[in-house]
């Protein structure tokens, strides 16, 4: 590698080692607290793009086309930059100044309202793929609308959208990155100011990246299991290789 | 009073360099392949930054310039006789913070000409020509806001651009006065134009910056009348070209021209036509302690 | 009890239903048969609402399924029904598929409900297969599950959409079985199938739809004797010819 | 908003944000057909049955999916002059980065299209005497292809959204163009909006394209 220097050790001096700790655990805030807005969200919104009620459905198309089309990052810029200065000026302000953690939670809204676009796709996909017939013979039976979502129609939509989903939840994970944009400091901004401070980049991207790879063989084992739990018997596995 | 405390915190860092470079360039004088590598392809890789103005920029004509670039052109010019080139192609690479030192160590450009503070933690990965240009941190302010140096900034937010040194200086200042900012921790943005935006927003208070790159910012605002920069200096900024580590040749050619253009007073003239007023009227006369700091460098034969 | 009245329904231009009226009165066996695509389930469907119609009427026991102001899920819950591809909840066992109901719908107690469903898997010899999943079932084992799912809402009737025609062979003996019970202990019914050898056995009548329209509404005797129609005649032939 | 808005700011910065678009396109056509190159003969090599190759694969596959865009950007932007030892431009390492990453994306994509060809189907052409390859060519890939087609050009349609992170290594594609004039002038809602709804109709549109090709060759 040329002339370049090698220096592990400097990830594990004051203050680097506290940067990628620091850095490490808003990444993992972030993605948590954004699928906490998004998967509730985007299930809902999922669903109202199955129901029978054309109002509910246009709203959900709406909804999932403007987020999905537009790049995270612009999202995070309009958000950030252009959201206060379009809201009434006393509340502009509000955000601009008194909102506490405002680089934070502005991102995690970001991400979340994008995710939920995402998530919103898979679950509609996830109730697509179950044949109408159940549909059906939920109603047959005397179960309202709802009760058939309830009972019988998410929870196999769930079961087969489990991958996917834990692909959107990696995602979310992998986009926090973008939160550096406007400020947060979360693990690749730290890897990214270890660098500056010490020119030392490939080991601070190494660290980042191999945080990344844990974190996801992480996810993927622990939603394998899930899925391994909540798998139907008599039917095989979807989705795991 | 910030003066006296960065000129003596200056001085002690150029005792420092000079002390740790002295042995090197002396006992184990390596030759490294940069300007082995000059010579086999006929051409030297200038790195430049895109927007750092006026020391290392791309004009209106697209093509790079500043202050830094005209140095590290003399610097084409003494390779070129040095090595005893018919012609000598001179490439100009963009960087960015993040990628000019890979670049650098992995022999994508020779030189990098643009505004980095010499550091002794940088020193570590790379080689530093010697300081061309001074500077330090201090605060981007309203004129209304009442701020007037770093103490007045209790409660109120502070921005800087990420991975800079003057974030950390701001740091270390707030944390030894134990001023209480808004948030309790600087915004840090991912470069100055977010960090102007934020000022112009008005969600912060103050953005610190090296003081030309503040000087530079406010007179390319919307109106500049309506910023001004204050504080004594709270960080000590030498900027120097950077070069890869164990070239000893070729540190030795760069530092060589830097005296010659300063002992001709070359430099001079090239300062006057980047900051008096320069292309982006900063109107940022050469200090005192720049002029002081180039007569030192001005080794006699 | 069951009563269409010149019920049509069109997908835009094209005419699924035209102008069907049937009645079936309790304790009725009703077989409708027709060639593929001739609006069979579309018309076993409209009966408990789970299709749409364009015009005309439906009346359960003399409340109007299509009006605006009728509880459809009260009104489903009284009508038990059947589909070809048994659509029992894959993610429930035998046992939860027949109790979900009765527990959300009718609102009987646990114990009720499961003393209901025990007492329904016997009776469909099923009594072992309590705790498996559809999916671990045969179809014939499965059709019997959704057959009890819908005896389990003590229906005043039972709509059988092509209850057999997904099954291996020797598994529609089992159903059919069932539903002759059925049928000879005087549920209504209302019957979609090919299977001309039960509709002799238990039918009381036949009824034959071509394009939508319904053709011949006879007697099974009548039926199977001198059908009037040129299209239930070849219909006829051709289903049993083997 | 302080002194309203200004969308004239759009017309005098045109050319520049032209220049912007122009560079994401560029980059998105040609890292979409690279990708895809590039994908089709991972997903080819990780089906096959050559020893430890689909494993190779599968790492490099899985490597690559769970790195941020934006690290793997910057990866490839230092290594390529360490491994090559030639100094590569901004452009040129992005557009590999893309094309790399892409392709770990695009053969997983082309993968699951070939899995979905029922067994049957390769089992009734080799029952009518084609070879292997002639079965791929005839009868697996021309049905693979119809339900790859949809997700492929979706996948690109996310590509293109994300050329607005080549930001880091200094090149200028639109949404850095834009931001560039935002920061400039001070303008960043007429910028990020112009920006966001560009975006919004372009991508809207691709994708519009995509459920009408999805419709037109659905199975």
């Amino acid at each position: 590698m040329g002339s370049y220097r090698w220096n592990w050790p400097i990830l594990l001096a004051d203050p680097y080692y506290g940067w990628i700790v620091s850095g490490f655990g808003n990444t993992c805030l972030i993605a948590v607290l954004a699928w906490i807005i998004a998967f509730p969200l985007g299930s809902a919104i999922g669903i109202a793009r199955t129901t029978e009620l054309r109002p509910l459905r246009f709203a959900g198309t709406a909804y999932v086309e403007v987020f999905r089309n537009i790049p995270l990052l612009a999202q995070m810029f309009l958000w950030y930059f252009v959201v206060p200065e379009l809201l009434p000026q006393d509340w502009g302000r509000w955000v601009k100044r008194d909102m506490p953690y405002p680089q934070f939670l502005t991102s995690v809204l970001c991400l979340g309202l994008y995710t939920a676009s995402r998530v919103a796709e898979q679950v509609r996909s996830g109730l697509e793929a179950i044949p109408r017939g159940q549909h059906h013979a939920g109603l047959a039976m005397g179960l309202t609308p709802a009760q058939v979502y309830r009972y019988v129609r998410l929870p196999v939509a769930f079961r087969i959208i489990i991958p996917s989903l834990t692909s959107d939840f990696l995602g979310v994970f992998k986009n926090s990155s973008l939160a550096l944009t406007i400020g947060v400091l979360e693990l690749t901004s730290q890897a990214r100011q270890i660098e500056e401070y010490t020119f030392a980049a490939f080991e601070a991207f190494a660290t980042a990246t191999l945080l990344y790879c844990a974190v996801t063989g992480i996810v993927i084992l622990a939603m394998r299991q899930v899925e391994r739990r909540t798998r139907i018997p008599g039917t095989i596995a979807i989705g795991t290789q | 009073m910030g003066w006296p405390i960065a000129a003596r915190l200056g001085g002690t860092l150029l005792l420092a360099a000079t002390a740790l470079a002295a042995p090197a360039s002396h006992a184990l004088a390596q030759d490294g392949p940069v300007m082995k590598r000059i010579a086999e392809t006929k051409t030297l890789n200038i790195g430049h930054r895109d927007a750092s103005p006026p020391l290392s920029f791309i004009g209106q004509d697209g093509k790079a310039q500043g202050y830094s670039i005209d140095i590290c052109l003399k610097i084409a010019e003494a390779t070129k006789e040095e090595l005893k080139l018919d012609k000598l192609e001179v490439k100009f690479i963009p960087l960015t913070p993040q990628t000019r030192i890979p670049l650098l160590t992995a022999g994508t450009v020779d030189i990098i000409c643009e505004s980095s503070t010499h550091t002794l933690g940088r020193s570590r990965q790379v080689s530093f020509l010697n300081t061309t240009f001074l500077t330090g941190s201090k605060l981007l302010v309203r004129k209304n806001s009442g701020i007037k140096r770093i103490e007045d900034l209790t409660g109120k937010v502070l921005v800087g651009a990420l991975g800079g040194t003057n974030e950390r200086a701001a740091q270390v200042e707030i944390d030894k006065k134990g001023i209480k900012i808004k948030g309790g921790e600087i915004v840090k943005v991912k470069d100055n134009a977010q960090a102007m935006l934020n000022m112009e927003q008005g969600r912060a208070d103050a953005f610190t910056s090296d003081d030309v790159v503040l000087f530079g910012l406010a007179s390319l605002a919307k109106n500049p009348a309506e910023w001004e920069v204050v504080g004594p200096y709270f960080s000590y900024d030498p900027y120097g070209m950077i070069i890869p580590r164990n070239n000893d040749d070729w540190r030795l050619l760069g530092n060589k021209t830097i005296t010659m253009l300063v002992r001709s007073g070359e430099l001079h003239a090239i300062y006057k036509k980047w900051f008096e007023p320069g292309p982006s009227n900063i109107n940022y006369p050469m200090s005192e302690r720049l002029r002081e700091n180039l007569e030192l460098i001005a080794l006699p034969d | 009890m069951i009563e269409l009245k010149n019920v049509s329904k069109w997908y835009g231009a094209f005419r699924v239903l035209d102008d069907c009226s049937l009645r079936i009165a309790k304790g009725e066996v009703v077989v409708i048969c027709g060639p593929s695509g001739s609006g069979k389930s579309t018309l076993i469907k409209c009966m408990n609402g789970l299709e749409p119609f364009t015009r005309g009427e439906v009346t359960i026991d003399g409340i109007s399924v299509g009006a605006r102001d009728t509880q459809l899920p009260k009104l489903r819950a009284r009508i038990g029904m059947v589909f070809q591809n048994f659509e029992l909840f894959p993610h429930m066992s035998a046992a939860a598929n027949i109790t979900l109901a009765q527990l959300k719908v009718l609102g009987r107690d646990r114990a009720t409900a499961q003393a209901k469903t025990d007492a329904l898997l016997a009776r469909m010899g099923l009594a072992d297969h309590a705790a498996k999943f559809p999916a671990q079932l045969s179809g014939g084992q499965q059709q019997r599950v959704a057959i009890a799912r819908a005896l389990a809402m003590d229906p005043i009737a039972m709509l059988f959409d092509e209850p057999t025609s997904a099954l291996d062979p020797e598994m529609i003996t089992e159903v059919l079985d069932v539903m002759v019970g059925l049928a000879e202990e005087g549920m209504t019914m209302a019957v979609v199938t090919h299977e001309m050898g039960f509709a002799r056995k238990v039918a009381d009548r036949v009824v034959f739809m071509d394009e939508g329209a319904i053709i011949e509404d006879a007697a099974t005797a009548a039926f199977f004797g001198t059908p009037r129609s040129e299209r239930a005649q070849h219909f006829l032939s051709k289903i049993l010819q083997h | 908003m302080e002194g309203g808005f200004d969308f004239a700011i759009l017309i005098r910065n045109a050319p520049f944000l032209w220049g912007g678009m122009v560079l994401t396109l560029q980059l998105t056509g040609l890292a979409v057909a690279g990708g895809l190159a590039l994908g089709l003969v991972l997903a080819v090599l990780r089906l096959s049955r050559i020893p430890f190759v689909p494993a190779l694969v599968a790492g490099y596959v899985n490597f690559l999916r769970s790195m941020p865009l934006i690290l793997a950007i910057f990866w490839f932007y230092t290594l390529i002059p360490k491994l090559t030892g030639q100094s590569v431009s901004s452009f040129y390492s992005v557009l590999i980065a893309f094309i790399l990453f892409e392709a770990a994306y695009y053969s997983e994509i082309i993968r699951a299209g070939i899995s979905s060809v029922r067994r049957g189907q390769i089992a009734a052409a080799l029952a009518l005497g084609l070879s292997n390859a002639q079965a791929m060519r005839y009868v697996v890939l021309p049905q693979a292809i119809r339900t790859m087609i949809p997700v492929l050009l979706t996948q690109s349609i996310v590509m293109l959204q994300d050329t607005s992170l080549v930001y880091v290594v200094g090149l200028r594609d639109f949404l850095t163009t834009a931001d560039i004039v935002a920061g400039r002038d001070s303008r960043p809602v007429e910028l990020y909006m112009f920006v966001a709804l560009t975006f919004l109709v372009v991508c809207f549109s691709a994708s519009r394209l995509v459920n009408r090709l999805r419709r037109r060759y659905a199975l």
